[in-house]
């Protein structure tokens, strides 16, 4: 894999089929390992083309078992290979929960550092065009909360760039990475790839002096066209920092940006309660409270499950102008804040473009 | 459901509701690229057979559990066809007020108790049910109704178990298409679907015809009639064939997945397909079944914002 | 079952089998399903003797089955029964996640509102002598993160005596309680049962002037303690909530406690990171984090798996000393506040006290 | 493990192996009263001919996935006593840095690659290692030992599926002592367990006489014999009696639970109980090297504060 350089445009999908080309092409161990990497559809083109390539050992289907297969895949870890396995939805992740929890999370601990079982879990993100209820959840807090596991959100093809190929290559224990299915089809430009120091971490990803965002997964990209948006039409200037690894976040970068802008918004892909907002209003509040200037905003899923008319599903997440306004409110320290907001055709180029089935 | 007075035979009859399937189904196909259906759907044509035989043996009284493909169960067991159309777009009118879409349907008051997107999970909620039968002595017997890939998954094992060691009036419906999403069978299974239920006591039979819901039917109500008396699980397994591709309106053949002759072999014996003599008869009927629905669908509201956290708890 | 006096003592044992009784007894529909629901040992006593006075058809044991007798236990609520299904530890119930998230969490809400799932899923958490990686966790937060689940977190005999009758027979929906085994053993005295109102809330217990204890399930006995403690040996007056419903907690009771103390603990069963700490943190940071006159201080378990040595266990779980000590920390404003703590044999009755095998 | 230049036999070796972990297993019962060691304990008290006659033959470089019921295997496989003990102490000198306990024993350097007290967590393990042999077309073979109860969990339905589909070089070994904590096959199992594993074209054998590691060795290497062969998976079940109770030094007459007959009848056939001859000539040595381990394992040190959040990552 070669450095892209800035003039780069990359899709969410191909950054992420790179890396698995080049896990499978740079070590003979690795295997890709989950319901569907063989077929024509491929993950949604993350693993296609990598059967014929590198054939059905490696990039090995599998029947539906997904406990089995976890289980399977540390075994295998245990011995000698590097599996990457694949979840085309997170909420089926629940069905493996006691493998990832019970046991991998704690293979290296629980016998006192004698064992290590570097793995990758890559979990799809449901949303739109209704998913419903059931292939639409974000279950990162589920994981962070356990110590062991190492959880991580790519929020762009950089971030993914960054983080695969290190955890690939250098990892020693299970990390499980949350994909985003809306970001898969969206082009994003490329920097220079940020090396030199573990990726597993949080990165500011634009410098700003009226209010910090701290955001995970497709929010990160939300945040940064709210605050483009913002810069255009106000004079509210905004700080974004891309939580990355939600189970290891930076807390001096969010400390740092809350020392100078004095306001919090968090937005994240769950539900608020129990998740990424609760564990960074953790930081604040047991760290530095005193940096408050206002109370701490946080953007999340409704709290229900996810309702599948697009009236509903529409309110259920939050958007790009409820984000825009919530931060122009947050400056300004009011409602009517004068600002002015999004229209539906600015939002209409990503989650508004998707159409199903799957 | 529209009811005719006297079909001349049960054949045609059954026939009839399966072709009321099909014409539904291929109505959403028509509608889906205008994207006024947004949510996605797992087409049954060329399984409506097995749960028009299947159902036409159940009393109301009797339960069932269903996966995400199960448009044909619900008109079977006579969900009404508009408030399905209406969940379809997402309407507030819709079986799931709009929120359950294509892949939640149910129909309680005609004994369909809920549909799962999550391969398998309906399972055990029919065992449930029938120790609830058992436990309270109810007559009623229940319907776990799963697809070949379901089997897979260790909660079958388990709910097989449990049905089996408790003699419960459960029947296990498998629809074994041959395929789960783009995995053929023989990728999956080192096992074979009946001699794997056997193996808990449970009596297994198959209907290989499962083009003909008068076979399945038949096959079905020979199942129904052994749990009935015994009180004790059955399996069946009715093979099939699903036309479209795993989800959405697509076929499968483009990819290469499939062979074109596999489904041919099918559809040379598919009474839908090849008693046009009988499409052409009950055709009209349906359609305009169908177009009240469209219109019904249409006609309704979406779902305004207090019904989203309404029934959280 | 008669409301206690003020002079009762009762084991959290004894008011377990005592709501298992009665909701046999009062309602045939009932049933209690489970590994070992049925034997001489009965879940630590808490269905002892059921089997011989119900039935084994209503006091059903099962196989090592999580995910399936859930499943079960749901399919036979929506066809009349009530069940309540035991895990003899929290740990086992990662096999059943599924079933609660994806099934009985969005059972009401994906169907428009057409089923209820009502049923209580008792879980225990294990704690001490050895129990090790996979016999001490505490999953609350994972339940309460997902809309649809109510989480419970019995601190008492009394909180078992107002809350599982009333899950029980009034609430419509599945309702996960988390008993804490170490606490079984114990006598606590009763109160008048606080009737009228809904339990699936949070209580004050001790009220108090100069900081906001926040605690779940044993962390609330221990809040106590340290109270007393404070109170014989300092100036030092704690106001004390017991979180209780961990998925709906009383906010205003929170934020009122907060508002005259300025002051807040959390102490926790779990860790901290996404759980109850986290939670309680947003729940400030969001509404009013200015009425925070010092950052907040949690407590719950050390970042690790639960290592078996008691060396190592010792320092894993926050003791009686070390919640005292953080109080009193700060309360005064500063690590070395002189008050003097307690000593091991203070502690000795509890969890000390505690013996194996299980 | 000490070793004997020369047994007369191999029955009397193995009987010498199986006496170790049963004196080893009787000195925990001595002090356990004593709280020294603080760590739930499963005794394989009257199931040790099952590890004993595996493990011998077995290669070094073959893997073993256990239970939390594994201080057999661990001696079988030639895992250090004195670690073990330490490890039962909490000592940071036990196998596993006293973080472990007897749930969690683990001697990779001898092939023990792990046990866990969720039970049949570590099926699936064996298969995965199992599958990377294959890939990496090493020569070892795996072994998955579990309980009885163990197979009801769905896991092992998915884990015998993958590891027949896809012909891998792993042993499932069951260890068939009739309960599950407190629970009697009969209300378990509505399956036979060898008729379960051919389901899925997996060789099923069993050997009734568990008591003697003689048989169950000429069983086991029949078994492992047929997989070095074939690079196919084979289940074997080895009929077994557990002497204390579920977990603890206890028994279970006291409860009701189980009769004294049912284990008498099996004691009748113990070698390590009716050849007191042999007992008598080999507890000297083992008494001996039980004394060294519990020597180390009292003078071993704790595990200080610096361990607590070692190894985390
Ligand atoms: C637990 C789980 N794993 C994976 C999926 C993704 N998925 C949806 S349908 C399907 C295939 C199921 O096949 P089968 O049971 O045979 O039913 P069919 O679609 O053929 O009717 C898969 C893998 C899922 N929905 N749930
Ligand atoms: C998943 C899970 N469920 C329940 C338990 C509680 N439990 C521990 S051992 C055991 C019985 C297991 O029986 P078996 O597999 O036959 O092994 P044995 O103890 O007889 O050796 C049970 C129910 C557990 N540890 N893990
Ligand atoms: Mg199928
Ligand atoms: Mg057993």
């Amino acid at each position: 894999m070669t450095s892209p350089t800035n003039s780069d445009v990359l899709t969410y999908r191909e950054a992420v089929h790179q890396t698995m080309r080049a896990a499978l092409r740079d070590n003979p161990r690795t295997i890709i390992i989950g319901q569907g990497v063989d077929d024509h559809k491929g993950i949604f083109g993350s693993t296609a083309g990598l059967l014929k390539e590198f054939g059905g050992e490696r990039v090995m289907d599998t029947p539906l078992a997904e406990e089995g297969v976890t289980g399977i895949a540390l075994g295998a870890a245990l011995n000698g290979l590097y599996p990457i396995q694949t979840h085309i939805r997170a909420d089926f992740i629940l069905l493996a929960m006691n493998q990832l929890i019970n046991l991998a999370a704690k293979y290296k601990y629980m016998f006192g550092g004698r064992f290590q079982v570097p793995m990758l879990i890559r979990v799809v993100i449901g949303r739109s065009w209704g998913q419903g209820a059931q292939h639409s959840q974000s279950f990162q807090s589920l994981f962070a909360h356990v110590p062991g596991l190492v959880v991580i959100m790519p929020s762009s093809p950089q971030t993914i760039l960054e983080s695969y190929p290190y955890v690939i290559r250098q990892h020693p224990g299970p990390v499980i990475a949350f994909e985003h299915r809306l970001m898969y089809d969206l082009k994003f430009h490329m920097s220079e790839l940020r090396v030199g120091h573990s990726p597993l971490t949080s990165f500011r990803i634009r410098a700003g002096k009226h209010v910090t965002i701290v955001a995970t997964s497709i929010m990160v990209m939300e945040a940064v066209r709210a605050a483009e948006h913002l810069a255009r039409h106000s004079d509210i200037d905004c700080e974004i920092i891309d939580l990355h690894c939600v189970s290891h976040p930076d807390q001096e970068l969010i400390l740092a940006s809350l020392a100078k802008t004095g306001k919090l918004l968090v937005a994240d892909t769950s539900w608020k309660a129990y998740g990424v907002c609760a564990e960074v209003c953790r930081l604040v509040a047991e760290r530095a409270p005193g940096l408050l200037q206002a109370p701490v905003v946080t953007l999340g899923m409704q709290p229900a499950p996810c309702p599948t008319a697009k009236s509903l599903e529409d309110l259920f997440y939050p958007n790009l102008r409820d984000l825009t306004d919530a931060l122009a409110a947050l400056v300004k320290g009011r409602r009517d804040h004068g600002i002015r907001l999004p229209d539906e055709k600015s939002m209409a180029d990503v989650y508004k473009k998707f159409k199903g089935p799957f | 459901m529209k009811t005719y007075a006297r079909f001349p035979d049960l054949f045609e009859e059954l026939f009839y509701q399966a072709l009321r399937i099909r014409l539904f189904e291929e109505r959403i196909i028509a509608l889906y690229p205008s994207d006024k259906i947004q949510s996605p759907v797992h087409l049954s044509i060329g399984q409506e057979a097995a749960a028009v035989g299947a159902c036409r043996q159940l009393e109301p009284a009797d339960l069932l559990f269903c996966s995400y493909r199960s448009h044909a169960y619900y008109l079977a067991k006579g969900g009404p066809m508009p408030a399905m159309m209406a969940e379809l777009y997402g309407k507030v009118t819709g079986c799931g007020q709009g929120k359950a879409g294509s892949m939640h349907l149910a129909a309680p008051e005609v004994g369909l108790m809920g549909c799962s997107a999550v391969v398998a999970s309906t399972i055990p909620h029919a065992v449930g049910a029938a120790l609830a039968a058992k436990l309270q002595k109810q007559s009623r017997i229940i319907v776990a109704v799963f697809g070949d890939g379901a089997t897979d998954e260790g909660v079958y094992h388990e709910s097989l178990n449990f049905a089996a060691l408790h003699k419960l009036p459960v029947i296990f419906l498998c629809e074994n298409n041959g395929w789960a999403a783009y995995s053929p069978v023989a990728a999956r299974h080192a096992y074979q679907l009946r001699k794997q239920a056997q193996v808990y006591g449970i009596p297994a039979s198959a209907v290989e015809e499962g083009f003909c819901p008068l076979k399945v039917y038949k096959a079905f109500g020979r199942v129904v009639d052994q749990v009935r008396k015994t009180s004790s699980p059955c399996f069946i397994e009715v093979k099939t064939s699903r036309y479209r591709e795993h989800v959405g309106i697509g076929d499968d053949f483009s990819s290469g997945i499939r062979q074109r002759a596999e489904l041919e072999a099918w559809q040379a014996k598919d009474p839908l397909i090849q008693r046009q003599d009988l499409v052409a008869k009950y055709t009209p009927d349906i359609a305009a079944e169908i177009d009240a629905a469209v219109r019904y669908a249409e006609e309704s509201p979406w779902p305004g914002p207090e019904e989203l956290l309404k029934d959280v708890i």
